[in-house]
């Protein structure tokens, strides 16, 4: 042994076929716009980006979170129904203040992040089915609590949430920005971020190493729950109205496919912030694209499949789940 | 047992090659690790196949198995090209191999694992479990491996299952048997027993293609042996013609001169011992595994813990480290007392372990040679949660000079390093929590003559420094040399311990052969 | 062999491990951890309410269950080689669709249909995991769209609602009881024994094992890891659908609105029959418990009666969370 | 028929009472006896009612009630309710296991008009009258089940086409807002929509159809993006309220106002119907829910071997801005 830590060079096409492997739904993305530019009437319009980066402001939030718990080798599959809950939470508290009522809505989301996090850390149930009891019984519970009925929200300061921009960006989009920015530095500059990453690639190592793997698992899914409250007090914002029943329906879906997407695997141990921010991009590209130019039902589910069979190839990376 | 002397072996025999590689070139992103290798195996020949960690002795068994599928050259069998499409299609052509990573399946239970793919079948080709069961549990026992083949192979140690996959690969007609560091968790008992497979396969005429790291095995079986340093072939020739220092100095590309001055094992003897026990274990018990271990380790000593395989060295060391439930047993570090049954509590006691299986207990495979090494140190350096990346790369940097890790960088995913680097990132990463208390289980498993000499020096080093070290090695003179005392288990128990003088390899064994638990 | 006697007289190293009959007992459980917990409900159940052990309850628990058990046996499967298959909810649904579209062309053909056409779906979706190496979550969740546009275009965009004629052999099929059971139940039984002993006794089954295990090692090991991972899709698309196919034969009609969400369930029965979502571990026993523990806790929330909608999914996602708890302490009774 | 009359009626109770259309369906001849069973005892019965979605949005929930407190108010005490919570296996088994718990009459809310061949033969093995409300089931009356009472919804799609072309005159573009694929009441409203506008206002073109899955939200999002793509739209046409209220946020979050574009659309709950009256809503065709009473009376009836006729179809009212203000506490 000669050196130490030899340095070998790494050929320039290895380079490029690697960048596409990370990359590849950020090149998925660029296609799509070149595409809509060149066949959507009136695509290349401020009020067309506004309505896009509106609509997806929602699901790059609960991906964030998805993303991180996907991190640790799990799943959430409740943050639909943690939508419902904060949506059911808001109006009943109202009457407190704007204020107050977010904060109960959050709490309502940390509420079952903690119930789902103590069922994966220490029960260790797994995760999917863990979720499943919240997924099921959490739009439940926010029926319960909104007695079945969709309420119109009039409070003003509430209203302003989701239609009050900041420098010409809706706000809605500010937030999820700024909640991007921030579960980057996480994932990237923390001691919990790097943790909860070994934590999913190899959980007996992270035991052995001293980490504390019960307490990142719990933080992570409470994280993922305040997340997805927090999609969910911008959606009744928006919506101008609480409607537990359908607010957040298939948003797990949605979530999980656009971390996938984004090239964070499902067996855990990486964890890609910006790419999970492309990947809910994409699919609400891809739902805008196939709305505005009015396909059926049955050719719009066919075409969105083959666009993300399509992504994830350009994008193959992981060959796990 | 008897092993077959070098004197009364047979002369190779000089018929045509069985197995030949020629002129084999792999890359991987960014590293060549075969460089126009060439290797034939003749009927009945053992070879010898060596090199440092990461000269290319795994992938080449890859390739030659059909794993990788090589950028040149070709591999013939029996004179035609084989060109194996996967490992099943080289089962099928006679060519069996023990991978380096074990490479059974851990939930699967050990008689499935040792017959998977040639089950005994009853009618309409369906399994016949309780003769699988029987068959398995007879050519087990014929390993010295006596367990109860429906469990998962997962609760047998690392040395059971390297048996296990040794029963397997050998059971079947082969005509090229290739091990990738079979011994490297075997006991001298279990070496033996390898040893008199490897004769028989010998006297069958299958060629036998050996990987070890553990030179004095490969002079007592192997005739011939191929060098590789950085995926080139530097020798191939009669392993009677080499002598241990050439061979050495072959493998590390530095003259003999200087592989003589600096030695063969690294130890330097006895160590100051403070006196100050800085690791106290009273009354470690759990069920089936462990019978009331007590044993302490003082500031400055290495402990050595003797033992044969299934001892339960590797329970000490885990319930030491809090990541084994005990029923009763108290463990201090430097007289304060750690809460049961929590690694995490252990760690940020001062105790490290490097545990014994790298690939499930040790490496995360998909983080970089930076993030793994950083790991356990984390909480040290960060400050309120937040990781500063110029003290990480500092550390990292540090441990990666001073273990010399090979590696491309240190963004290098980890799970592309080979075995014995990725060993050397597992001591980087308990090494830079400043440990009290170092648990080395296996420590020099699968790492070459150079980094062994280094690791060993590092133990040292580290005890002068103060550290108390629990060494673990089923490499008897490692564990001899290396220790200022051992402790010998047997069943989960202390049988003996033995110091000074009494403190040599016969020492050890008649303590485990005269031991009661 | 030879190599056997070589070593016979070598040192005995490891003294066989004896469970005690607690131990055993413990496994037992471990092992059925679900069934113990079906037992448990069972027993509440009738306890509690008079009308639960009849026979025509417990005969509708068996018929309700076992559509989505024929869809769970194939998922199992999937799950032990570590995958998924989300597409089974929508495949379910296009094979009724096609069933009932078929039988114009006469009974044989109005099961063939479906079947070619799910197996094809699930082998395509094989073909893209195992050789293409693409995520089975995704792959599958594109099938999940795919099967289900087809579905809508088969269907009309769903206006259209294709009819089994009464009286049909088919129909017939799907309808016909003996001894107060369906037929489909028992095909689902056979179904399921052969299941078991393809998953326990042949070749393929530890093929799948193996790859859920250890996908590498089993590669190492000389297991056909892609030839048995599409296999294993293919078959899960074929149950999929050959169970919407008896579905719509049992309803008379290709109902287009039928499986959305039923992958979920699937899944959760699957998982709760103690199958490990990362694969290498699971059984089809444990399946059919899987099942039906989701099959009776909805038939005692409808024994308790007045329940509002929003709280009937309240206590059914608490009894989950009890469920799964208790199946998962009793799962790991038995240290190692 | 004038909507006026009925409108009028309509105002007299707080909660107004379901209608008969008349005529409606044959003459009444179905009997118990003809049915193949016996008359019995409504009030000392076990009764099961099967609702098909979950009690979540106005209509469920006044559908729900409706049944329950008619059922209290005519002393029926063994009144069994489940829910299919959307997924149409549940409700086939949630109706057979009624019948297994022992009803004697079945009040099913179906959720799907096929697909009910094993409940119906359970029924008719055991001569269990079903009575279904508000959608459809494809067998036969009187036989398979009793009777069925509900709104016409390819008539609400006809009577909805036809306030839109009053709305535009009788030329524009058209956008449709869907419910969910698959659904008869989507398919229904859909098709009495179109065939009415091509038969009556060839002027009109339908450029733009996608779903909004009968949820706001949903509906609220589809037409933000066709405000976009298709500016030239007038008029939107939405197969249920909820879709409609969410167009209208679409349409205020896009700056237009109250009226630019007409929305028409169907139910008639009482945030569309306020929606009238500020303006942003064209008109609402209502699809009344409360189902409670006239299903009831039916019961009633037919267990008491009086002949009830094979279908009950309910005229339901019509809201625009010139009774809206008037109706708005009525409204569901
Ligand atoms: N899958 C892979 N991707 C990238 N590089 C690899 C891969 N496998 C091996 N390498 C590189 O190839 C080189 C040879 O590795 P190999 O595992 O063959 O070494 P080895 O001689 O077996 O070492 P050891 O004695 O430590 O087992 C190393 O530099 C290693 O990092
Ligand atoms: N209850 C038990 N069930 C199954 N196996 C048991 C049990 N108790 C002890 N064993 C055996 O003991 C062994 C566990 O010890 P292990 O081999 O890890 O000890 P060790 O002394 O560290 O040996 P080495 O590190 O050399 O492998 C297993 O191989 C297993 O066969
Ligand atoms: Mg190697
Ligand atoms: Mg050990």
């Amino acid at each position: 042994m000669s050196e130490a830590a030899v340095a070998l060079p790494r050929p320039a096409g290895a380079r490029v076929l690697t960048w596409l492997q990370n990359y590849g739904v950020y090149a998925a993305i660029g296609v799509l716009i070149v595409v809509n530019i060149g066949i959507t009437p009136h695509f290349l319009s401020m009020e067309n980006l506004r309505t896009q980066l509106v609509q997806v402001a929602p699901i790059v939030i609960v991906s964030l979170g998805m993303a991180l718990v996907i991190g640790t080798e799990g799943v959430d599959l409740s943050v639909g129904s943690v939508m419902a809950l904060a949506t059911a939470l808001l109006p009943l508290y109202l009457g407190y203040g704007v204020g107050p009522a977010i904060l109960v809505a959050l709490l309502g989301g940390v509420a079952v992040g903690l119930v789902n996090g103590s069922l994966v850390a220490f029960v260790r149930v797994q995760p999917i089915v863990a979720t499943l009891a919240l997924f099921v019984g959490g739009r439940g519970l926010a029926l319960v609590l909104a007695g079945g009925q969709l309420k119109d929200v009039h409070n003003a300061a509430l209203l302003d949430l989701g239609s009050s921009s900041v420098v010409g960006v809706p706000l809605p989009v500010v937030v999820a920005g700024a909640l991007t920015l921030l579960v980057a530095g996480v994932v990237r500059r923390t001691t919990f971020g790097r943790q909860l990453v070994a934590i999913g690639g190899n959980r007996t190592a992270s035991v052995l190493s001293g980490l504390p793997v019960r307490r990142v698992l719990l933080l992570v899914y409470v994280l993922s729950g305040l997340l997805a409250a927090v999609a969910g007090v911008l959606a009744t914002a928006r919506l101008q109205a609480s409607d537990p029943s359908s607010l957040g329906l298939l948003m797990e879906l949605s979530a999980i496919t656009a971390v996938v997407v984004g090239g964070t695997p499902l067996t855990g141990g990486r964890v890609r912030v910006l790419g999970t921010v492309a990947g809910a991009l994409l699919i609400q590209l891809v739902r805008a694209t196939l709305i505005k130019h009015d396909l059926p039902d049955s050719v719009a589910q066919m075409v969105q499949a083959v666009i993300i069979l399509a992504a994830v190839y350009a994008a193959r990376g992981g060959a796990g789940r | 047992m008897t092993v077959t002397k070098p004197e009364d072996r047979r002369p190779p025999h000089d018929d045509a090659p069985v197995l030949e590689a020629r002129d084999i070139v792999k890359r991987f992103t960014g590293v060549l690790a075969l460089d126009h290798v060439s290797l034939s195996l003749r009927p009945g020949e053992v070879h010898a196949l060596v090199g440092e960690n990461g000269a290319g002795k795994s992938t080449l068994i890859k390739v030659i198995t059909g794993v990788h599928r090589p950028d040149e050259g070709s591999v013939l069998l029996a004179g035609r090209p084989a060109g194996f499409a996967g490992p099943l299609d080289a089962q099928r052509a006679g060519v069996q191999a023990v991978h380096q990573e074990i490479g059974l399946v851990p939930d699967l239970s050990i008689a499935r694992n040792l017959l998977l793919g040639r089950e005994p079948r009853r009618a309409l080709g369906l399994i016949d479990s309780r003769r699988m069961h029987e068959t398995a549990a007879r050519t087990l026992t014929s390993y010295g491996v006596r367990v109860d083949v429906r469990l998962p192979l997962r609760s047998l140690g690392v040395g059971a299952q390297q048996m296990v996959a040794l029963a397997r690969a050998v059971s079947v007609d082969a005509r090229v048997v290739i091990m990738d560091e079979p011994t490297s968790s075997l006991e001298p008992r279990e070496v033996d027993t390898l040893f008199g497979v490897i004769d028989r396969l010998r006297d069958q005429g299958i060629a036998v293609l050996y990987v070890s790291h553990r030179l004095d095995e490969l002079y007592r079986i192997c005739d011939g042996v191929t060098v590789l340093r950085d995926g080139r072939v530097v020798h191939q020739g009669a392993l009677a013609d080499l002598d241990r220092l050439r061979l050495v100095s072959l493998m590390l590309g530095r003259d003999v001169a200087k592989v003589r001055a600096e030695g063969v094992t690294r130890f330097s003897g006895a160590h100051e011992v403070s006196g100050e026990p800085v690791l106290e274990a009273h009354g470690l018990s759990s069920r089936y595994l462990l019978d009331d271990v007590s044993l302490t380790v003082r500031s400055g000593e290495v402990v050595g813990l003797g033992g044969l395989l299934g001892a339960g060295r590797t329970e000490t060391a885990k319930a030491i480290a809090g990541a084994l439930p005990l029923d009763a047993g108290r463990v201090t570090v430097a007289g304060l007392s750690v809460r049961r049954g929590s690694a995490g509590a252990a760690v940020r006691a001062g105790i490290a372990l490097l545990p014994e299986d790298r690939k499930a207990e040790g490496i995360v495979p998909t983080l970089s040679v930076r993030d793994n090494i950083a790991l356990a140190a984390l909480p040290r350096l960060a400050r309120a949660g937040v990781v500063s990346d110029a003290r990480i790369d500092r550390i990292v940097d540090t441990f990666m000079k001073r273990l010399r890790i090979k590696a491309t960088g240190p963004h290098q995913p980890v799970a592309e390093l080979s075995g014995g680097n990725q060993q050397k990132v597992l001591l980087a990463r308990w090494l830079a929590t400043e440990p009290k208390v170092l648990l080395l289980d296996e420590p020099t498993r699968g790492i070459d003559v150079g980094a062994k000499a280094e690791v060993q020096a590092l133990v040292d080093e580290l005890a002068e420094t103060g550290l108390g070290v629990l060494l673990i090695s089923s490499d008897l003179e490692e564990l001899v040399e290396g220790s200022d005392r051992v402790v010998v288990l047997k069943d989960g128990a202390v049988v003996g311990e033995l110091t000074g003088d009494e403190l040599t390899e016969e020492g050890v064994m008649t303590t485990i052969a005269q031991g009661v638990s | 062999m030879t190599t056997e006697q070589a070593a016979a007289d070598a040192p005995v190293i490891h003294d066989t491990y004896r469970p005690s009959g607690r131990d055993r007992a413990f496994g037992l459980i471990q092992r059925h951890g679900a069934t113990a917990v079906l037992a448990l409900l069972l027993a509440v159940g009738s306890l509690a309410f008079d009308r639960f052990p009849t026979g025509e309850n417990l005969g509708d628990i068996a018929i309700t269950s076992t559509f989505p058990a024929m869809v769970a046996l194939g998922m199992t499967f999937v799950i032990i080689t570590g995958g998924i298959d989300l597409s089974v909810g929508s495949v379910f649904a296009l094979g009724g669709v096609l069933a009932a579209y078929a039988v114009r062309w006469g009974t044989p053909a109005a099961l063939l249909v479906p079947l070619v056409v799910c197996g094809t779906i699930g082998l395509v979706q094989g073909l893209l995991i195992a050789r293409v190496r693409l995520a089975p979550f995704i792959v599958t969740l594109a099938g999940l769209l795919g099967a289900r546009g087809l579905l809508l275009s088969i269907s009309h965009e769903g206006a259209t609602t294709y009819l089994i004629p009464h009286g049909s052999a088919l129909a017939r099929l799907g309808q016909g009881r003996l001894l107060g059971l369906g037929y489909p139940v028992y095909l689902t039984l056979a179904l399921f024994v052969v299941g078991a002993v393809l998953l326990q006794r042949t070749g393929f089954g530890q093929a799948v094992y193996a790859i859920g295990g250890a996908e590498d090692a089993a590669a190492l090991m000389g297991v056909r890891v892609t030839r048995t991972k599409i296999i294993v899709y293919a078959l899960s698309g074929t149950l999929a659908g050959l169970s919407g196919a008896l579905n719509a034969a049992r309803l008379s009609s290709g109902v287009t609105i039928l499986g959305t969400g039923m992958e979920l369930d699937v899944i959760a029965a699957v998982v709760i029959g103690g199958t490990l979502l990362t694969g290498g571990a699971g059984s089809v026993s444990g399946t059919i418990a899987g099942v039906l523990l989701l099959g009776v806790i909805q038939n005692l929330i409808n024994q308790i009666g007045d329940l509002s909608s929003s709280y009937q999914q309240v206590v059914s996602g608490a009894f989950l969370a009890v469920v799964v708890v208790a199946q998962t302490y009793l799962s790991r009774a038995r240290r190692m | 028929k004038s909507e006026k009359d009925q409108s009028a009626g309509a105002q007299s109770g707080q909660q107004p009472q379901q209608v008969v259309q008349t005529p409606s369906g044959n003459a009444p001849s179905c009997t118990i006896g003809r049915f193949g069973g016996t008359k019995f005892d409504l009030k000392t019965s076990v009764v099961g009612f099967s609702q098909s979605e979950k009690e979540a949005n106005p209509f469920r929930i006044a559908e729900t009630q409706s049944i329950k407190a008619e059922a209290k108010q005519q002393g029926i005490t063994g009144l069994r309710a489940t829910n299919g919570q959307s997924q149409f296996s549940k409700q086939i088994s949630d109706v057979q296991q009624l019948i297994a718990q022992g009803a004697k009459a079945l009040v099913i809310a179906p959720l799907n008009s096929d697909g009910w061949e094993p409940v119906l033969q359970q029924a008719s093995a055991k001569h269990i009258p079903i009575i279904t409300v508000d959608r459809k089931i494809n067998a036969t009356a009187c036989k398979d089940y009793v009777t069925f009472i509900g709104s016409d919804f390819y008539q609400q799609g006809k009577r909805a086409a036809d306030q839109m072309i009053k709305a535009l005159n009788g030329k524009g573009k058209v956008a449709i807002l869907l419910g969910s694929s698959g659904n008869n009441v989507t398919t229904d409203r859909t098709n009495g929509f179109k065939d009415e506008i091509a038969k009556q206002a060839p002027g009109i073109q339908i450029t733009f159809q996608q779903t909004g899955d009968f949820a706001r939200e949903k509906g609220q999002q589809v037409t933000e993006q066709m405000i976009q793509s298709h500016p030239d739209v007038n008029a939107i046409y939405a197969e249920n309220d909820e879709m409609a209220l969410g167009a209208v946020t679409a349409l205020k979050g896009a700056g237009k106002k109250a009226g630019d574009i007409k929305i028409v659309s169907v139910d008639g709950t009482r945030n569309a119907v306020a929606q009238i009256v500020s303006g942003w809503i064209y008109a609402v065709v209502e699809s009344n829910p409360r189902f409670g009473p006239l299903a009831f009376q039916t019961l009633s009836k037919f267990v008491n071997g009086e002949p009830i006729p094979d279908k009950v179809i309910i005229s339901d009212r019509e809201y625009d801005s010139s009774n809206a203000r008037q109706s708005l506490a009525t409204a569901y």
